[in-house]
């Protein structure tokens, strides 16, 4: 029975896992419906920042930054040629996944690394260690930050009017190139706050990114492209799904059942949770 | 250009050099290259240089055994090192029957096979599942979790544990399987947690162990309270999961860095001057440099690299390793090995607790032992 | 013959269409109007299927539309068109033609390769004067082009009605009046329901208009007699209907 | 001159649309660009805007050269455009559509106040989604979005299309006001009575080519009417 | 007639290297390459087809050739182990007894049927509930994906009935021939290029009909074709069926051909692998998938024999170079120089 109990908010902080990993994707793909395949990258460069400072709370800025930098290179050298062509995307960026994760095999060498977790988030409350407090935190105050940055500022605002008319958006006078600069920087940079977030649950290596990219992938498409609420109701249930299946089967059979709902889900809600109706034909 | 290459023999090196596999086997390779340096140094093998062709596996079963088929047809090498995970051998033994070329496989494995074209280098489940159980148990250990991922080792050796366990009056609590690369425990956690065992016995491969350890340890699981023996975390994982976050664990291998022979004091040094002063030694790479060794000695004994006489050369070679002294059995083509416990330090190395004195015979199908009778049924 | 009645169609609590009654029998030429955000173009979604109404009932030559898939309602013989015209740009106006023309037959004769030009296709061709771009592909077409290439493909649907949404915006005044005789030869046997602003071209060739406002029919009645209602001044010609006469075009 | 378009030639990859095109708006006139469909008119304000790349000739704006420049540098140099089409950012409110607007085009938030004034029938639906608007609102939104921008010139596609009649009466009358306080257009329009009403000077373009100049007065006479006819 | 042939020649050319040069010219083991990498192209033919021409971005498609492989393969391993004997991944596995899943396969009919039936039933199942549903783009990549992910996880889990993560090897003999034989190699080559020749005549074919066109407009407006009077969700899910049954196909003869098959070869990063492939020879054209599954598998080959330990930044390189300079891949490339010499 306790065991029962305990999976609610084990279920929680795995979604709190899960949202914190998808949420610059509803930056890249959301908003500029870039398929960001290296989103996994700038996790693992995140979790690589963190190891280098050594510090987790110094880590975090430094991280967004580090990822951030990455993405808006990435923006500038090649995805920006890709605009309306969000399959294409998906490909490139898929090329420059493979680099990186090279790359950082080059650089740090094969082996994982070890980021010490800081003494203050030994210890927990119940079931829940203080450092998944730390994430679901961490995964709170980002929907808070994304959810302003949106809806709140003159960027949000103008970041939505290039990805919904990129043309007009050029004819009303925003300069497009540098939304798509910023756009893809927040993304990337939140993408580096997951990786250091990371760190205090999982393995960094080489290979970091790609245990998360596909279930980041599924958490945005479950919620409704581009919405936040969307992610954030996915990912909560994406976590609960995936902690009650597990108890009740296992870890594999979790995996699969996960994914049956989905496809069971999008029968129902084809676009995800939230649809943002438009009266274009496509 | 013929005399050049009278003067040299090709031997092909075939691990994952990308792909999540990498973690493991570059070390191998670097440590197989470190041998093949030595035996040049001191003369190559029957007068010739042995000149190493590395191919990439790629962590990926089907290019193991694309890239076997290229080294042995194309390359035309005197014999493979290579592989790690059991996959991957599987997807190479046919290439090397077909071929009838030789393959050194490095990796302590579940048993279950001896094919006449392999040479079994790491342990077989009773030097190493079974010398875990018996040290568990010695330590009043009496109910058991297991924890591993989800292919053929863990499987099989979970099989093994469970008769062992009906036998010796063991309790198994549980058995969780996880996927390969998969990094969230808590539930996995929250499972054994729940149950109480008095150990867990972990086959968990890869990164899953530093998600394991880490989130085990942030559940407040202590190895004073719980002990996990792991059969797959060597040294050079220990960094990875943060020697805070399973410093106190047990591990069975056959060889630690810190093991005390002549042979190692000297394969540490020289493995630390080429690859650098923090790089740590582990059983698999002392198997791989091995492996090396004793091909070079099968192929003195036959004055050829010819395979069929390399085979014949090969059974009751004896030699001193870094583990000390295996032997070749010329039954199985596996190794008399010397089986150890270990507790792992805080500062990363691995200290022996307890050893079987002697090396122990061989035997993947585990004849010897009346209650895994029907485990092997072929 | 068509009949709606009762139709009410909501967004998010917005009444698009509030419960509007239209009747439109077989072989009429009806006009729709009505001030922008009245409800027309909603009106022909409901009609074929784009829009499900949250009350009300479609009927179309016997079958009940409501609830069934557009291509079903495309099979029965309801044709549109649409305000901003979606051809296939990377298919030739050929093309774009001969898809229009061959939904009635099986999909597995689709299997072969196009040979010629059909009856309904060449046609269609002919009517819209698109034979000298019959081989460009449609996404070279300019505005006014691809205007027509929508009225083509819907000709060559052959549909026994025809929806036109706002078929000669953008069109040049000779057009207009082709595209107004054009609509005039098929209404003798079909169905015809055109959406339009422009008075003009509605003073040409309509016989009866209705009017939309609000999501409800204002005014039904000929050009004169709705130009005339002081409510259709107030809500759509504008104050000045002398001034309102802005028809003459280029 | 506000406006002078040189020698300029554009198309879309290999097929050429434009051939040579020039012609001039002075500060505070309206020009009238007229022709028959798929003559090239909205290629040429595309091309003045940035939209697409000049392969030939220039575009001077206000003694600038322009022809490099991105359409949102144009935009700040006080070129305003209504695409043909009446486009708008879908999911975006009708008043985001208007800040976004007016927030990159860096002007103060009053100049949302006097588009609406303009366009009153927008002021209901400030807080609706602009792709669930009619056509002929979005029409409307996109000239008031224009405006929000203050421009010295106001180019605009066809503006009229897809609108009721009384709405014509006031986007017309909106023009001609503007007009009168000093704005320059460069007008699109198919409405042969509007052009005679509002127009300075009209351009004749066909098949890429300027086939005929001239003031309002010469738009009335026949030899140049057939020009337009099909 | 003049024309038929000017149209077929490059075909026939590009036939006849394939079936007769290339047997004689290349080694045994290069030759088993070279019919590796035309599996692929069967594969990407059908990506070609589906994402191409449909607009169908399918991640999945290791999933169907996954299924293929895995049918022949079970038939493989009863021929071998005989009438009441047990394939030797069951034995070490502790199966006892031959699964009832499995009995069908001993017919090689019914396998051959299965390794394409199979995928095709699935890709109709799967297609009808989430074409129906009007899930496309990136929802239906995305799902795909994880179509993928999830199957490799099924296999691993059921390693008694699948072989788990190792999968399936060490097959002898196939219709009484001997498999190491380079004689039987080499007639797997040909019949391999032979299949891949027929379903590229037979797919072209399919392309240019009219059925083509209503594909290509689907892809470019699915709700407008709506209103013409067909279901979308039909032509998507013939097509994407098609698709299917061609990766099954290749999967079969894969098997065979590589002597293995196993999770690692159909999931998340080989379905994308070929995709990719696609993309770098040219989507549009399916010359130019066919063309990208041969150069991507030789450039992988080629560049992890030259560079064992860098391999994956030229492989990467290469990829995102094409994607850039070329979004239109190979053959377009091509198609760009012909042209400019014609002008
Ligand atoms: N999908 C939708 N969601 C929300 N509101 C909608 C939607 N579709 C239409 N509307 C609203 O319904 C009303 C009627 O729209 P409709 O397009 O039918 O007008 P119309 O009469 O065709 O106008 P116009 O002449 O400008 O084309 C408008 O106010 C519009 O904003
Ligand atoms: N995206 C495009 N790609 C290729 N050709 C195009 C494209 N857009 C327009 N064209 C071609 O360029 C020519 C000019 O088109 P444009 O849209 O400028 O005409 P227009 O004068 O504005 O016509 P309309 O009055 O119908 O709007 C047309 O012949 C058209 O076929
Ligand atoms: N043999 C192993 N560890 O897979
Ligand atoms: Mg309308
Ligand atoms: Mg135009």
């Amino acid at each position: 029975m306790t065991a029962f109990v305990n999976q609610l908010p084990i279920g929680l902080s795995i979604g709190a896992v899960l949202l914190l990993v998808a949420l610059g994707l509803t930056f890249t793909f959301g908003q500029m419906g870039v398929i960001n395949m290296a989103h996994g990258e700038f996790i693992m460069a995140g979790a690589y920042t963190a190891f280098l400072i050594g510090d987790l709370v110094l880590a975090l800025p430094a991280a967004f930054l580090v990822a951030g930098a990455m993405g808006l290179v990435l923006e500038r050298a090649a995805v920006r040629h890709f605009y309306g062509r969000p399959l294409d995307t998906l490909l490139l960026t898929w090329g420059v996944s493979l680099v990186l994760q090279q790359l950082a095999r080059d650089l740090f060498g094969a082996p994982n690394v070890q980021v010490p977790a800081p003494s203050w988030l030994a210890g927990g409350v119940g079931i829940l260690p203080y450092n998944r407090l730390f994430i679901m935190a961490l995964a709170v105050a980002g929907v808070v930050a994304v959810w302003l940055y949106l809806n709140r500022t003159a960027l949000g605002r103008r970041t939505q009017a290039v990805v919904q008319n990129r043309r007009l958006a050029a004819t009303s006078g925003i300069d497009t190139g540098r939304v798509d600069m910023l756009t893809f920087f927040v993304g990337s940079g939140l993408a580096g706050v997951a990786g250091v977030a990371l760190t205090l649950i999982g393995p960094v290596g080489p290979g970091l990114g790609t245990y998360y990219i596909v279930d980041a992938f599924l958490v945005v498409v479950a919620g409704g492209l581009g919405q936040l609420r969307g992610a954030v109701l996915a990912a909560a249930g994406l976590g609960l799904l995936n902690s009650y299946a597990e108890f009740w089967s296992d870890a594999s059979l979790a995996k699969v059942i996960v994914f049956a709902v989905i496809i069971a889900f999008l029968q129902v809600r084809p676009q995800g949770m939230f649809v943002l109706r438009s009266r274009v034909l496509t | 250009q013929p005399a050049a290459e009278a003067q040299e023999i090709k031997v092909g090196l075939l691990h994952s050099l990308s792909g999540t596999m990498a973690i493991s086997e570059v070390t191998v390779r670097d440590a197989e290259l470190l041998a093949i340096d030595e035996i040049n140094r001191a003369g190559g093998v029957l007068g010739k240089k042995l000149v190493p062709v590395a191919e990439d596996g790629a962590s990926d079963w089907p290019t193991f055994a694309e890239k076997a088929t290229k080294l042995i047809r194309q390359d035309k090498v005197a014999t493979v090192f290579g592989g790690w995970t059991s996959a991957s051998r599987k997807a190479m033994l046919p290439v090397f029957e077909r071929y009838k070329a030789l393959l050194w496989y490095p990796v302590q494995y579940e048993g279950l096979e001896s094919s006449p074209y392999i040479f079994y280098t790491g342990a077989t489940t009773n030097q190493q599942i079974i010398p875990g159980l018996d040290y568990l148990k010695e330590q009043g250990k009496k109910k058991v979790f297991l924890v591993g991922s989800d292919y053929v080792f863990p499987r099989t050796a979970n099989k093994i544990i469970k008769a062992y366990a009906a036998a010796n009056g063991m309790e198994v609590l549980g058995e969780e399987y996880t996927p390969l690369g998969h990094t969230e425990y808590s539930t996995l956690v929250n499972k054994v947690v729940q149950a109480r065992p008095d150990a867990v016995f972990n086959t968990l491969n890869g990164d899953s162990n530093v998600a394991f350890f880490k989130q085990l340890k942030s559940a407040g699981v202590t190895a004073e309270t719980m002990p996990v023996l792991s059969v797959s975390v060597a040294e050079e994982e220990v960094t990875g999961i943060g020697v805070d976050n399973i410093a106190g664990h047990p591990v069975a291998w056959n060889y630690y860095q810190t093991t005390e022979t002549p042979a190692n004091e000297a394969f540490v040094k020289a493995y630390k001057a080429k690859y650098g002063a923090t790089k740590v030694t582990s059983d698999p790479m002392e198997a791989g440099y091995n492996a090396v060794y004793l091909w070079a000695e099968a192929v003195k004994k036959a004055g050829t690299t010819e395979v069929e006489a390399v085979k014949k050369a090969a059974p009751g070679i004896s030699l001193d390793r870094p583990e000390g002294k295996v032997t070749i059995d010329g039954e199985n083509q596996h190794l008399y090995k010397t089986a150890r416990i270990g507790i792992i330090q805080p500062d990363g190395l691995i200290k022996q607790v307890w050893d079987s004195g002697e090396p122990i015979k061989p035997d993947p199908y585990l004849k010897a032992y009346p209650w895994a009778a029907g485990l092997a049924a072929s | 013959m068509l009949e709606l009645r009762d139709v009410r169609v909501e967004f998010d609590g917005y009444r698009a269409l509030d419960g509007v009654d239209l009747t439109v029998p077989e072989g009429e030429l009806r006009f729709l109007i009505g001030p922008n955000g009245a409800g027309k173009t909603t009106l022909i979604d409901v009609i074929t299927g784009l829009t499900r109404p949250v009350a009300g009932s479609v009927r179309f030559a016997g079958h009940d539309l409501v609830g069934r898939k557009e291509h079903r309602i495309v099979r029965l013989g309801v044709g549109r068109t649409f305000q901003t015209s979606v051809v296939f740009e990377e298919l030739t106006v050929l093309e774009n033609l001969d898809l229009a023309a061959g939904f009635r037959s099986p999909l597995w004769t689709l299997a072969r390769r196009r040979r010629g030009v059909s009856e309904a296709v060449a046609e269609a061709l002919a009517r819209t004067g698109l034979e000298e771009l019959a081989e460009r592909s449609a996404g070279v077409l300019s505005h006014g082009q691809r205007q027509w290439l929508e009225i083509g493909m819907l000709l060559a649907q052959r549909p026994r009605l025809l929806l036109l949404d706002e078929p000669v915006a953008g069109m040049s005044g000779d057009e207009r009046e082709r595209t107004g005789r054009l609509l005039t030869e098929i209404a003798a046997d079909h169905t015809v329901i055109v959406v339009e602003h422009d008075m003009e071209f509605l003073r040409r060739h309509a016989s009866t208009v209705t009017v939309l406002h609000e999501g409800k029919v204002l005014v039904e009645g000929s050009v004169e007699q709705v130009s005339a209602d002081p409510r259709v001044q107030e809500v759509y010609l504008g104050r000045r209907p002398s001034d309102a006469a802005v028809g003459e075009r280029t | 001159m506000l406006l002078s378009v040189n020698g300029l030639e554009s198309g879309y990859g290999r097929a050429r649309v434009l051939f040579g095109v020039s012609l001039e708006v002075e500060p505070g006139r309206l020009v009238c660009v007229m022709g028959r469909n798929g003559v090239g008119k909205t290629t040429l304000l595309n091309t003045v805007m940035g939209v697409l790349p000049a392969t030939a000739g220039t575009v001077t704006f206000d003694g600038r050269d322009v022809t490099g420049l991105k359409p949102h540098e144009r935009v700040r140099l006080g070129m305003g455009y209504v695409p043909q089409g009446h486009q708008c950012f879908p999911q975006l409110s009708v008043l985001g559509n208007l800040l976004v607007t007016v927030e990159a085009a860096k002007q103060p938030k009053e100049a949302v106040d006097e588009a609406l004034d303009l366009f009153p029938a927008l002021k209901p639906m400030l807080r609706r989604s602009a792709g669930h608007l009619s056509g002929g609102q979005q029409q409307q939104l996109a000239m008031a979005r224009a405006l929000v921008t203050r421009p010295r010139m106001l180019i605009l596609d066809e503006p009229t299309e897809g609108i009721q009649p009384s709405i014509i009466l006031e986007i017309e009358a909106a023009i001609e006001r503007l007009h009168a306080a000093g704005l320059a257009v460069l007008l699109v329009e198919q409405y042969l009575d509007i052009a005679l009403r509002l127009a300075d000077r009209f351009v004749i373009l066909d098949a890429g080519h300027v086939v005929r100049t001239g003031d309002a007065e010469e738009l009335r006479r026949d030899d140049v009417r057939r020009l337009l006819a099909v | 007639m003049r024309d038929l042939i000017r149209r077929n020649l490059p075909f026939a050319a590009v036939a006849v290297v394939a079936l007769v040069a290339a047997p004689l010219l290349l080694e045994p083991f290069r030759l088993g390459l070279l019919a590796k990498y035309l599996c692929y192209a069967i594969v990407a033919l059908g990506i070609g087809l589906a994402w191409g021409k449909g607009g169908m971005l399918t991640l999945g498609q290791g999933v169907f050739f996954g299924l293929g492989g895995y049918a022949m393969a079970m038939y493989l391993k009863l021929t071998e182990a005989g009438p009441g004997g047990l394939p030797d991944f069951m034995v070490w596995s502790g199966v006892e007894e031959l699964p009832a899943l499995w009995a069908p396969f001993a017919s090689p009919v019914l396998a051959l049927g299965m390794a394409v039936l199979g995928p095709m039933a699935l890709a109709v199942v799967l297609g009808t509930l989430v074409f129906r549903q009007r899930v496309r783009g990136a929802y239906f990549a995305i799902l795909t994906q994880a179509l993928a992910a999830a199957l490799v996880i099924l296999l691993v889990g059921q390693q008694g009935l699948t072989g788990g993560t190792n999968g399936m090897t060490n097959f002898f003999e196939l219709f009484g021939r001997d498999l190491a034989e380079d004689s039987t190699q080499r007639g797997l080559y040909l019949v391999t290029a032979g299949v891949l020749g027929v379903l590229y005549l037979a797919t072209r074919q399919l392309v240019n009909s009219r059925f083509g066109r209503l594909l290509v407009a689907v892809r470019d407006g699915e709700d407008r074709v709506r209103f013409l009077g067909y279901d979308p969700a039909l032509v998507k899910t013939v097509t994407f069926a098609i698709s299917a049954g061609m990766a099954g196909l290749a999967g079969a003869l894969f098997v065979p051909v590589v002597g293995i098959i196993s999770p690692a070869l159909l999931g998340v990063v080989p379905s994308l692998e070929l995709v990719v492939a696609v993309a770098v020879g040219g989507r549009h054209a399916l010359a130019g998938a066919v063309l990208g599954a041969v150069v991507m598998g030789y450039a992988k080959t080629a560049f992890s024999e030259q560079f064992a330990d860098g391999w994956l930044y030229l492989q990467g390189a290469l990829f995102i170079l094409v994607m850039t300079l070329a979004p239109k891949g190979i053959a377009g490339l091509l198609g760009r120089v012909r042209r400019a010499r014609t002008a």
